[in-house]
């Protein structure tokens, strides 16, 4: 990261030196690679290890018809004997990213760079054990042209599996015995494979044509029919027969066809059905035990890659010319080189405004809980809706019918089911006292059982715990309709006098709340899911808006938790607000005065 | 008891402090973190299916035991459940451990087809009826919100749809009065989509986004203990 | 479940009834006329077990439909059927997407030992948070389920923490802080509702940032509990209450496009699929 | 709202009246389809011109997150979305999140392929359903093919020509997420945020508009709202009227027909206040 900074301090300057290149460059006609001190090569900053970054000046426009080059290699003196990969970078938009902000922050000296990040495990390849060397399968393809066999291809797969399974096993992946029973049962896969392959290809091939039978016949048909629309008198008899037969023979290439494509996909089946019942299994297992394999492998190879991309290894730069031409920086016969080590890191620095945010907030948040802890009565300014709770029961008890508690889909940890079960808490405990019933509708196992202690407490304070019958709250329906159905149902069935649908809902939202109101029950609504809020609106008596319901269950329950977090929102929220204000304010001055504020929006950026 | 809530309070504060964290930590353990997890959930989701089940079908024998008005109908819960779990598990004669050929066709996809999602699909419609009825029963000018909410509904019922164009071709005009009347309504759409909802919207998410902090905070710190599911 | 069914006149319940049987015989009669019917030119003949299908859900669609009137027996029985295939479908589902290649193929049809080792080694634990996941059902051992409940529940916690902040909060934030001069998200409109370089250019711009700046503001101060809603706060959040206001009416207008189209696709079914009418409009 | 129970069977009795005109508002116009012309709006023509854009060859992630029940409104989008992309030499690669989903992706993308002359693996891959919602984003984040070895017709993703540039999230070059519920959240969280794609949606007409504040932000590179973004593309792309434009009128047709309900209640509601009753 280090590096990375002092890139940012030096930028200017090096952009300087780098304008000039290109000016001059842009005189001659053709570019001149970058000064040699002007390139670096350094670990990626805030990543797991797995790059470095190349980075040069960027020239005043971008260079036509030129690619940059970087050569990497191990050591030093594999440049000398050509041991190196070549990475080709074509200057454009898309491929070269500049200004990094993710890794070298908003200094506005990012724009005057190029950087291009090289892991280099995808140049430098690690062998992979399991499969042939160049060399190994170059030499099995030379004995095969001698041998020449016909499909040596399939020698060489055999061939490699061979290799693969020995390889299994030496790594102690897998025991002789399953080894050899692999190699029997892949040359059986092998076949059968085959097999199948040939029978689906001519599967297809019958397809096709079946198809085009098929569309002849319906063009026929077609023909036949605008010769009868055209067709009258003596003719039109023997127009109408041909119709006929051209209908028949369309149902016919019909049949031909479902039956066609009925065989291709049974084609796998067929053939399965050829094997014996041991040789199936053994096909299966090999199945089963490939993908096994396959992960283990995989794991293995990615660990040699990680390896790979921890060493140091050594760098060149250059540009290529239309010509093709490599002109590599620093003094000809001893070009520069340049050695990078990509390291992990233990933070990723474009997080920090993230992190910030998320301990500031948990802190406020945290605070006030303590304070609301110590002083239970902070002060909640008063919500429209919850008289509304007590006026709903109160109407309950007139009717002498039961009021409906509908949980919505909220799981027992969702924001709003919680409030929810402190506002059930509270009805419930009116509904004890004016003795009404309370039902409550649930689709969630967990909801139903902390529903139905909340409801035997609040029997229990109110001092009637033997009119507390736990059938009152029901589970009853699974999915989100069947929930929906099953309670509207019910509402029409027994007529509520109050329904009170507070938690999280989604589409139902409107069934229910419609259904309620043509059994004529007063409504109490309250969610914090917002595309349904304006159903709510229009349908309920009372609808507690989104923040609302939380502020409601706080003001409620009194309880320290709630209102103390309750209070810690309110805080974030004046930031927000003025946050807000205040930098449009800037921006708006900084656009008539022209000062550079970017940075302030790097502030917020979320960067990938 | 200690086991029975100090130790899965510890568990929830220890993986949420992780799975906080490890989103700053660009190390590859964290990624590993992430993976197992997530494959973790994978399996466990798998059983969190049998709890719903039990308790629906429970609810449903006591139904039927306890031979409560329209408990007869709570024997279709089972055939329907037992039809579906059987075919799905004979699967066209396959088994329920191999999965039948690409494009075949199945009962267990029948009884989707023709079963769940119509029912589904239908419950669902309904919604359009009943938002017909509550807009024609509740939207009143009654006072200035109410009329913001209405005047602002009826600009968008105009604007998503090109009522004078279509009406003119009617009378197979082809008017460019029509023509504009619409694109007028589109574009206040747009515009009132695009300002008072999206401020609206925005502020809302911002709130809950808000809320939903602060209460993960409250579980991780075991002060929201309700998802224990009470009992000690 | 005492409560009182709807009070009807014994009366009108019996012509209800009968109704009722009326339309189920007109089903039955329409189905069999267009079962009947040969299938058209150049249509495809459709399987037997499609030709059912069509015929049950089409009598389901009715009956769910039904509702609009009034609950009636049928859709009580409609109504559980449907709770009990969508279990038996979630069941299967489950089973295939879950528990056969996350449990069953790695653990009880393991290829080889050290197979069947690497599997328990690395889903054992999960296994076991899931079947601890079950004592949720018994009263006395449910404590057991904390421990999975615990996992996952401090797992979407404590990484919702951080995903809300970055999409949610900093995102949103930093899309409402801008200079005024912001050219407006998308001015096609404006060049419709209005005319004039000046004004589409520079007016509107102004004018519709200082319409997101108000709005957002206010309506997140009508959220704003910790003090009385009084005097210029009382003012405040009335413009907030105005913006939910034309919000949720625009929600409402935009919504009504969504749920007919719930209903169009329904009719379709029935007009085309079931009495196989002309035209069908290919949806 | 709370009725007395006097009102209750008057309310009852507009409501069916409504519900039988509403039902009639529908039928008719869907018995004598004539396609309604309407000019494409701001949003659709910048979705459109989104993957106008994309250069030849590039992937487009394609998640048709909805069930059967959203088809009528999001089917046609998908075929349509699958059009445009064959036609300017894209490659979908098509997943979804519901299991329902699946047989629908299948159908659209075998029916257009067919169309276009296309063939999977090669000009575009069908990767089928995947539990896990948001913890399949992050997986796809970190590897895209193991988190899908295969694909729907069980052929290995790895050596996949359609899928050569794809080792993660961050090689797509443009994803759409065809929502009927609230997967465009989980999208944006879990995938453009985080691993930094440029995302865009079709979603439902109830969807839509709370995607708005993405839009703005930037999260969103453009948004399909219900049918009529449907119908919108439709036009852009096939320059005609297609399945959605067809179901355009009867949409207009119940427009009208609420319109007229609110205005007729509210006009008697004003008259009564005029009288200086409180109306209903």
């Amino acid at each position: 990261m280090a590096s990375a900074k002092t890139i940012d301090r030096f930028g200017g300057l090096v952009a300087a030196i780098a304008i000039g290149f290109s000016l001059c460059a842009a005189a001659w006609g053709q570019v001149q690679p970058p000064a040699a001190d002007s390139v670096k090569v350094h670990d990626r900053p805030s990543d797991d290890g797995s790059a470095v970054v190349v980075e040069w000046p960027k020239p005043a426009e971008l260079p036509e018809n030129v690619q940059y080059v970087i050569e990497i290699a191990r050591k030093p003196e594999d440049f000398a004997d050509k041991k190196f990969q070549t990475i080709k970078i074509t200057p454009s938009k898309n491929l070269l990213k500049t200004g990094r902000e993710k890794y070298f922050g908003f200094a506005a000296s990012n724009q005057d760079w190029y950087a291009e990040e090289v892991t280099p495990a995808e140049y430098l390849k690690p062998q992979i054990p399991w499969a042939f060397t160049a060399e190994e399968s170059a030499h099995l393809r030379t004995v095969g042209d001698v041998a020449a066999v016909a499909g040596i291809k399939d020698a060489l797969t055999g061939l490699e599996q061979w290799k693969s399974l020995t390889w299994c096993v030496k790594e102690g992946l897998l025991s002789e015995k399953d080894a050899q029973r692999a190699w029997l049962a892949w040359k059986l896969t092998e076949r059968y494979a085959k097999d199948v392959t040939a029978a689906t290809a001519e599967a297809t091939a019958v397809q096709k044509k079946a198809e085009e039978e098929l569309e002849q016949a319906v063009e026929a048909r077609k023909q036949a029919q605008t010769a009868v629309s055209q067709a009258s008198g003596p003719g039109l008899e023997q127009a109408k027969e041909s119709l006929a037969a051209a209908v028949a023979a369309e149902a016919r290439a019909r049949a031909a066809l479902r039956s066609a494509n009925e065989a291709a996909r049974m084609t796998g089946e067929r053939v399965r059905e050829g094997l014996t019942k041991s040789e199936r299994s053994d096909v299966d297992w090999l199945g089963r035990l490939d993908s096994y394999l396959e992960q283990a492998k995989a794991k293995r190879l990615k660990k040699a890659m990680q390896e790979i991309n921890a060493g140091t290894y050594c760098y060149r730069f250059g540009v290529r010319s239309e010509g093709g031409e490599t002109t590599l920086v620093g003094p000809v016969g001893a070009e520069a080189v340049y050695s990078g080590r990509a390291e992990a890191n233990l933070f990723r620095r474009y997080k920090l405004n993230n992190l910030v945010f998320a301990l500031a907030f948990s802190g406020i948040v945290l605070t006030f809980i303590q304070i609301a802890k110590r002083n239970p009565n902070l002060y909640i300014r008063k919500i429209a809706g919850l008289e509304a709770v007590e006026e709903a029961i109160g109407r309950a008890t007139e009717m002498g019918r039961s009021a409906y508690f509908v949980h919505g889909l909220g799981g027992v940890s969702d924001l709003a089911t919680i409030a929810a079960i402190n506002v059930l808490s509270r009805v419930a405990r009116r509904a004890a006292e004016y003795d009404t019933r309370v039902r409550v509708m649930n689709w969630e196992p967990i909801v139903t059982a902390v529903s139905q202690e909340v409801v035997q407490q609040a029997y229990t304070e109110a001092g009637r715990p033997d009119a507390y019958d736990p059938d009152d709250i029901a589970l009853v329906g699974y999915n989100q309709f069947s929930y929906a159905a099953a309670v509207a149902a019910r509402m029409v069935r027994e007529q509520p006098a109050a329904i009170f649908l507070i938690g999280y809902f989604l589409a139902e939202s409107l069934l229910l709340s419609e259904t309620g109101a043509s059994t004529g029950a007063i409504q109490v609504a309250g969610t914090d899911s917002d595309s349904q809020l304006p159903f709510f609106i229009t349908t309920c008596d009372y609808t507690l808006i989104g923040e609302e319901l939380y502020a409601a269950s706080a003001y409620l329950s009194r309880e320290p938790r709630m209102l103390g977090s309750l209070r810690g929102q309110d805080v974030a929220k004046a930031f927000l607000m003025t946050a807000m204000v205040v930098g449009t304010i800037v921006f708006t001055m900084a656009v008539a005065f022209g000062w550079h504020v970017e940075w302030i929006k790097g502030l917020f950026e979320v960067l990938d | 008891m200690w086991y029975k809530r100090t130790i899965p309070l510890l568990i929830v504060f220890t993986i949420g402090v992780l799975a906080f964290a490890h989103n700053y930590v660009p190390l590859r353990i964290s990624d590993q973190f992430r993976e197992r997890l997530s494959e973790w959930f994978r399996i466990i989701g798998g059983f969190a299916l049998f709890l719903g089940a039990y308790s629906l079908l429970h609810m449903h024998v006591s139904r039927i035991r306890k031979q409560q008005p329209g408990w007869a109908y709570s024997v279709f819960v089972f055939v329907g459940a037992a039809g579906m779990i059987i075919v799905g598990l004979l699967n066209e004669g396959y088994g329920p451990l191999r999965s039948a050929p690409v494009g075949q066709p199945t009962w267990y996809q029948w009884g989707y087809d023709y079963i769940q999602k119509p029912c589904q699909a239908t419950i669902f419609s309904l919604l359009a009826f009943f938002m017909a009825s509550a807009a024609f029963r509740t939207f009143r000018a009654r006072n200035t919100s109410a009329a913001l909410l209405l005047a602002s509904a009826l600009i968008v019922m105009f604007g998503r749809v090109a009522i004078f164009q279509t009406v003119s071709a009617w009378f197979g005009a082809q008017s460019s009065f029509a023509r504009h009347a619409d694109g007028l309504f589109s574009a206040t759409t747009d515009a009132i989509m695009e300002y008072p909802n999206l401020a609206a919207t925005r502020a809302i998410l911002l709130g809950i986004s808000l809320g939903a902090i602060s209460q993960s905070l409250r579980i991780l710190f075991g002060i929201e203990r309700s998802y224990l599911g009470g009992g000690d | 479940m005492d409560a009182p069914e709807t009070s009807t006149s014994p009366m009108r319940q019996n012509i209800e009834r009968i109704v009722l049987i009326a339309l189920v015989i007109a089903f039955a009669v329409v189905t069999y006329i267009v079962v009947r019917r040969p299938a058209g030119v150049g249509e495809e003949p459709k399987a037997t077990r499609d030709i059912i299908g069509v015929i049950i859900s089409a009598g389901l669609t009715l009956i769910m439909y039904s509702f609009l009137y009034r609950d009636n027996p049928l859709f009580k029985m409609a109504e559980n059927l449907y709770v009990g295939v969508a279990l038996g479908y979630e069941a299967i589902l489950v089973w295939r997407q879950s528990l056969v290649p996350e449990i069953v193929d790695p653990l009880f049809r393991a290829p080889t030992g050290q197979a069947l080792v690497s599997a328990i080694m690395e889903r054992g634990i999960a296994i076991l948070l899931g079947l601890m996941l079950l004592t949720r059902l018994s009263k006395k051992h449910s404590w057991f389920s904390r421990y999975s409940y615990g996992l996952m529940i401090g797992w979407w916690a404590g990484f919702g923490i951080y995903a809300v902040t970055d999409s949610m909060i900093l995102k949103q934030l930093q899309a409402s802080v801008a200079g005024l001069q912001k050219d407006v998200a998308d001015s096609a409109w404006a060049s419709t509702l209005f005319s004039g370089d000046w004004f589409t250019q520079v007016g509107l711009p102004i004018f519709g940032s200082a319409v997101l700046l108000v709005g957002v503001v206010s309506v997140l101060f009508y959220f704003f509990f910790s003090i009385e809603h009084r005097g210029p706060a009382g003012a405040v959040s009335k413009v907030g209450i105005w913006f939910l206001m034309v919000a949720f009416g625009a929600m409402f207008g935009y919504t009504v496009m969504g749920r007919l189209a719930l209903l169009i696709d329904r009719f379709d079914f029935l007009l085309f699929d079931w009495l196989k009418l002309k035209n069908n409009l290919g949806i | 709202m709370a009725a007395p129970r006097a009102d209750i069977k008057r309310i009852a009795v507009t409501r069916h009246i409504i519900y039988a005109l509403l039902t009639v508002a529908i039928i008719v116009p869907m018995l004598r389809p004539t396609p309604c012309s309407f000019q494409p709006t701001p949003n659709s023509r910048r979705f459109h011109e989104r993957i106008e854009q994309l250069p030849a060859g590039s992937e487009v992630l394609l998640s048709f997150d909805y069930s059967p029940d959203a088809k009528a409104e999001l089917y046609p989008m998908s075929v349509t979305l699958l059009e445009q992309c064959f036609e300017r030499g894209l490659i979908p690669v098509v997943m979804t999140h519901w299991p329902e989903g699946v047989r629908l992706a299948e159908q659209a993308c075998h029916d257009v392929a067919k169309k276009y002359g296309k063939e999977s693996g090669k000009d575009y891959v069908l990767l089928g359903f995947k539990p896990g919602g948001g913890n399949l984003l992050l997986n796809m984040g970190e590897n895209f093919k193991s988190a899908f070895p295969e694909d729907y017709y069980h052929q290995p993703t790895a050596t996949m020509a359609a899928l050569k540039g794809v080792k993660t999230l961050r090689d797509i070059d443009l994803a759409v997420d065809l929502a009927a519920g609230p997967t465009v959240d989980m999208w944006v969280v879990y995938g453009s945020d985080r691993y930094g794609f440029p995302l865009a949606a079709g979603t439902t007409a109830v969807a839509a508009p709370k995607c708005y504040p993405y839009l703005q932000s930037g999260q969103l590179k453009g948004l399909l709202g219900g049918m009529r973004g449907a119908a919108d593309y439709e036009q852009l792309v096939v320059k005609g009227v297609g399945p959605a434009g067809k179901l355009m009128l009867p949409q207009t047709v119940a427009h009208l027909l609420l319109i007229v309900l609110l205005v007729l209640a509210n006009g008697r509601f004003t008259l009564a206040r005029l009288r200086g009753k409180e109306g209903t």
